[in-house]
């Protein structure tokens, strides 16, 4: 029996496995149980109410997608009356993804959305489609710094800053929100795309730039997880084109605690259990006990070399 | 991915199940019919509802979602599903080299339901192109709760029009116009849904297809005064409510536009709250 | 006919279609008549003798790969005297990359470089690999800037300024580049990703990181060319994922002058004459009289729907 | 890509172009035989030369990179190339799945040859694996200038042993040593290789496919100041001397070590210069 707990700074997840904020929803409820995962993460809420970005939304590509969304939400009381009593009856902790547009406005509605059912605060500094350019909070070390220690006035909950992609330094990001007391760091969101419809001139989204996500992003996502876990202590959530558990293992492997499937769910919507069940066997095989072992257990590959010739 | 390929079945209504191919053959130059070995998607499945198709990758054509396909007959008693569908681009065109004997990976079912069941004694149906396979299994439906359906069948040729066949089999009355006959513009389409309406006791309008033919039933319907619905497309993503690609403008009931989900709103739509476009 | 010509400040190519620095070499020249393409991109020379990195130096994805090959050069010297005889024969401008570990050897190297047969200095302030954890003159604007004036005071050649695109704002870099004199930009180099070998808990490059390339990149790097052909005036040309004419249409359509096309290149080697083909058919098709009226032809949505109605 | 398709013939010596496949068919559990219909290639091949196969994608299986494989057999008096190859992962299972009558895409010839013509007069080859492939047309080759052959064939199995007729049909003469007759150690082709240069003159090494016998042969060519080379293997990109991803180590002639591309100074190297690994 492998041990697949894995401990997120206070909180206990029964396994490393969750979905990425704004990629599932009730309808993975009808397709599976959702008692099985370790964290049920909800899509951001905001505090206003929004229709999101206009149509076309997505973009297909080979081994990935571009979609804009923007932030569809009906506001915070619609989230506690209509939304959390789906999930409530799991025994999964619920991670509640916040944003806002000022740092005022992220404290306050995550005081608002802490209430029974809800675990974790995820705080979307990243998502790229709210600001002009795609610029957010997150884009730089100082704003996100703010955000959190706003948020950790606020909220009792366990405060985990999810951190954008698009950025020089995302070590220098994921310091300052560790000092700013984060208890988490989820890494990471999508990077920032577009596409041009040739044939009309156009650009293929309605909201022109996208958020580019899935498979094709992984290399460069896993990247970023890896210098985040060196520059940090607090724990790290990978999140950035996992579909199988090999690539669940890559960014446990560079650092991180527990990871996030996106992109994927869209099309294998059990994608997740299929993880879970791929590392539990890797653990297995390899002949270790406790998932958590796993995290950071990339070595070096002189280390290696010298490790096999002893 | 092996785990995958083994499903079969899921104690959830909606599943992803690899299905043996039984059939997939050409109806005319545009369309192929495609039938599934289904029993937990038979089993689960109501007319209007769709299924979201794993279409293979082959070569250059590498179709990264799944594609919405609406159920065209479920065959409960068999356990098998079938589809109608239009070669049109990358996801089809691999569909459409599926052989019996092979498998595809399905999703569903998924989305709203036609909702005539409490209101409607005689359906008249619009139905143009792909809405031929959407509205089929509305027929068969409606009759076994004792409603009568009028199909209107429009095509760009006699040899377009689909399903009259089975229809008729399912005791649906069908009227078919063509372009190349010159009697499906909308003013004789008009003529003859206005003829059932006030003639036939016509009571719930149905349509899927066309824009031009969603704007007449609308017009109609709120000249009469008559409920209805309309099968709606959209690019889809998850085909489960959870990505947010699939929206479209719709009414809003307290006034304004807003954007609902085709796959979890819809696709099956309030006639009079569908922007037509 | 179509007029291919573009102009990039004060030299003309034939046509807009170019190979990315490190993708082209001498082998292509078995392969196709280099007379057809609008420029040759020699790999980029630093001004010591480089091995490069350690092997494996590369794993492969659906959609794209990573490579880590550094930059192995065997100097200025064994340039001029043993690889740009080979390119001189043709009637297609060389642009020469360089790269350096300091200001003021970039400007000696192009002195060094800026022989007969070299007609342009492309600066690779972008290489990933150079510098620990990636970090290059280009994730600095004023670093980056401070490369291209000397460039400018050291060579007569129009210089190229080939950016990052890992970083968080590539338009305040690209408008840096462009007071600093810059002639041109290329946009952009390979982003930073890893792999991590879990059978082996190893990094699956010897160089642990490398650069992500390929179709998958495309709609992120098209974004940035976008966003620096919104900031600044002078010619870019853009360089990430392109396989097909279409993908070049793209990159022309927000903004670019030209472009480059690298990993294709490694799959198919006439790829480039494919595009400018496709390039000069899309114009037949559309009656576009010149290739340069694509540079910055997207229209805005809203416009488009517009100009259709009337 | 329609272009792409079309492709067969070009002015350039190294070329892409799309060939009909004749026969693609296991010789073992483990190889397959595949023959090409390659006019511009066969025209153009010397022996330890390799082509870079665009492995087609089915499915999952999407190898992005081409697929070097060494050519077993140039037939220029019928414009055909033949490959043997293992199927090891991901592109060689597309490949497997090939069938005669389908097309590949090829490009090539790629690579430095063997070069014995001034230099031999009987060429002693050991060669294991996959060296069995890269090593065969030497004996045709040299056949034709009048250079003697021996080949030293090493397989886990007799029936892991291949081209053995084909050498002999080149009159080369074959001595196969195997693990299961436990007749492979280095020990014993060790003796096999010192006989015949010793008692027949053998004076031209070449050896692929295994590390072992590298090592071996380049004990054996230093002690008795015998040329010879060696085809290496290392993953590939551009397979065209342009991406500098499939460098090994070498000994530099200068001293010291350096790195040089298996797909442009080689596949064929000097055998003292190769770093055994
Ligand atoms: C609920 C629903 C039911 C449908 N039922 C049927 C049916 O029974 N028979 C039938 O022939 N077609 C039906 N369609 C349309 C069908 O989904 C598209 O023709 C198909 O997705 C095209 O895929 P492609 O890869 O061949 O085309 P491409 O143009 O290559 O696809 C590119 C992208 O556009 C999307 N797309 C293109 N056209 C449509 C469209 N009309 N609707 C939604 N997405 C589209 C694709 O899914 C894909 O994401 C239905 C669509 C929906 C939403
Ligand atoms: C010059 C040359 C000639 C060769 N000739 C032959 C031959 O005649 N017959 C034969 O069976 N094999 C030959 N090989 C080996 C053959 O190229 C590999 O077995 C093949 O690339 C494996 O591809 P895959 O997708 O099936 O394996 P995977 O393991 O899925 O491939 C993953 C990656 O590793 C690379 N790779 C894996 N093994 C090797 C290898 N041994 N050498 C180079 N790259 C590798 C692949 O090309 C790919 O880039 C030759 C290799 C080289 C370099
Ligand atoms: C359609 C879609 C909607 C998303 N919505 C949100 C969101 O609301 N909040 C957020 O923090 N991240 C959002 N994300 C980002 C994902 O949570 C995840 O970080 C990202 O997709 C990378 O993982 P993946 O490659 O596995 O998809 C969204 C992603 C997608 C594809
Ligand atoms: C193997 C390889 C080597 C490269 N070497 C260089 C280099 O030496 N200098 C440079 O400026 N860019 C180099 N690049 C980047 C390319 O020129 C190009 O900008 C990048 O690959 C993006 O384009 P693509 O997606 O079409 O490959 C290299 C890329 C690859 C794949
Ligand atoms: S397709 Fe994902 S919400 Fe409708
Ligand atoms: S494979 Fe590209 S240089 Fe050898």
């Amino acid at each position: 029996m492998v041990d697949m707990r894995v401990r997120i700074g206070s909180i206990e997840l029964k396994n490393p496995v969750m979905p990425g904020s704004g990629t599932m929803g009730e309808g993975l409820a009808h397709v599976m149980d959702l008692n099985r995962i370790g964290a049920i993460v909800t899509k951001t809420i905001t505090p206003d109410k929004r229709e999101g970005c206009p149509p076309p939304r997505m973009v297909e590509y080979r081994d990935g997608s571009l979609m804009a969304i923007g932030i569809p939400c009906k506001g915070p009381d619609y989230y506690i009356d209509e939304i959390l009593p789906h999930y409530r009856e799991y025994g999964t902790p619920v991670v509640c993804s916040v944003s806002a547009p000022s740092v005022e406005a992220f404290g306050n509605l995550a005081a608002k959305l802490s209430v029974p059912g809800v675990s974790v605060i995820e705080a979307n500094i990243s998502c790229p489609n709210l600001e002009e350019d795609g610029r957010a909070f997150g884009m730089d070390a100082e704003a996100s710094a703010r955000v959190i220690r706003r948020l950790k006035e606020m909220t009792d909950r366990p405060v985990w800053a999810k951190l954008t992609p698009n950025i020089t330094d995302i070590a220098a990001v994921a310091q300052a929100v560790e000092a700013a007391g984060a208890d988490a760091i989820t890494c990471a969101n999508a990077m920032l795309g577009m596409a041009v419809d040739v044939e009309s001139f156009q650009p293929a989204l309605g909201n022109i730039t996208g958020g580019m996500t899935g498979p094709c992003m992984r290399p460069v996502i896993l990247r970023m997880a890896w210098q985040v876990a060196r520059a940090v202590k607090i724990p790290i959530i990978g999140s950035g084109g996992m579909a199988s558990a090999n690539d669940a293992l890559e960014y446990l492997m560079v650092g991180c605690s527990a990871v996030q499937i996106g992109t994927v769910n869209f099309i294998h919507p059990t994608a997740m259990l299929d993880v879970i069940e791929g590392i539990e066997a890797f653990c297995r095989r390899k002949g270790i006990a406790r998932v958590s072992e796993l995290t950071g257990a990339m070595r070096s590959r002189k280390e290696y070399r010298e490790q096999q010739a002893a | 991915m092996d785990s995958r390929t083994q499903l079969t079945s899921s104690p959830f209504p909606v599943a992803e199940t690899v299905c043996p191919v039984l059939k997939n053959d050409w109806v005319n130059d545009l369309y192929k019919h495609l039938i599934v070995e289904a029993p937990h998607g038979a089993a689960h499945s109501e007319p209007g509802q769709f299924f979201h198709l794993l279409c293979p990758t082959i070569g250059d054509k590498a179709p990264f979602y799944r594609r919405p396909m609406s159920i065209y007959r479920i065959d409960k008693a068999q356990g098998r599903l079938e589809f109608l569908y239009k070669i049109v681009g990358t996801g089809t065109a691999t569909l459409a080299q599926l052989e019996a004997g092979e498998t595809l990976n399905i999703l569903g079912p998924l989305g709203r339901r036609f909702d005539f069941a409490k209101r409607a004694r005689h359906i008249v149906q619009v139905a143009r192109g792909v809405g031929l396979a959407t509205l089929a299994p509305v027929a068969e439906a409606a009759g076994k709760l004792g409603i009568r359906t009028t199909a209107v069948l429009s095509a760009r040729t006699p040899r377009h029009l689909m399903s009259v066949e089975y229809l008729r089999s399912m005791n649906a009355e069908v009227i078919t116009v063509t372009d190349s006959e010159g009697t499906s513009d909308v003013a004789a389409v008009e003529r003859i849904v206005r003829r059932l309406i006030e003639k036939e006791g016509g009571d719930f309008l149905v349509t899927c297809g066309s824009n031009r033919l969603l704007q007449l039933v609308q017009r109609l319907g709120r000249e009469y005064g008559i409920a209805g619905e309309v099968a709606l497309e959209q690019h889809m993503g998850c085909g489960n409510g959870m990505c947010f690609a699939c929206v479209r403008e719709f009414h809003a009931p307290e006034g304004g536009i807003t954007y609902r989900r085709v796959c979890w709103e819809g696709p099956v739509f309030d006639i009079q709250e569908a922007v037509s476009w």
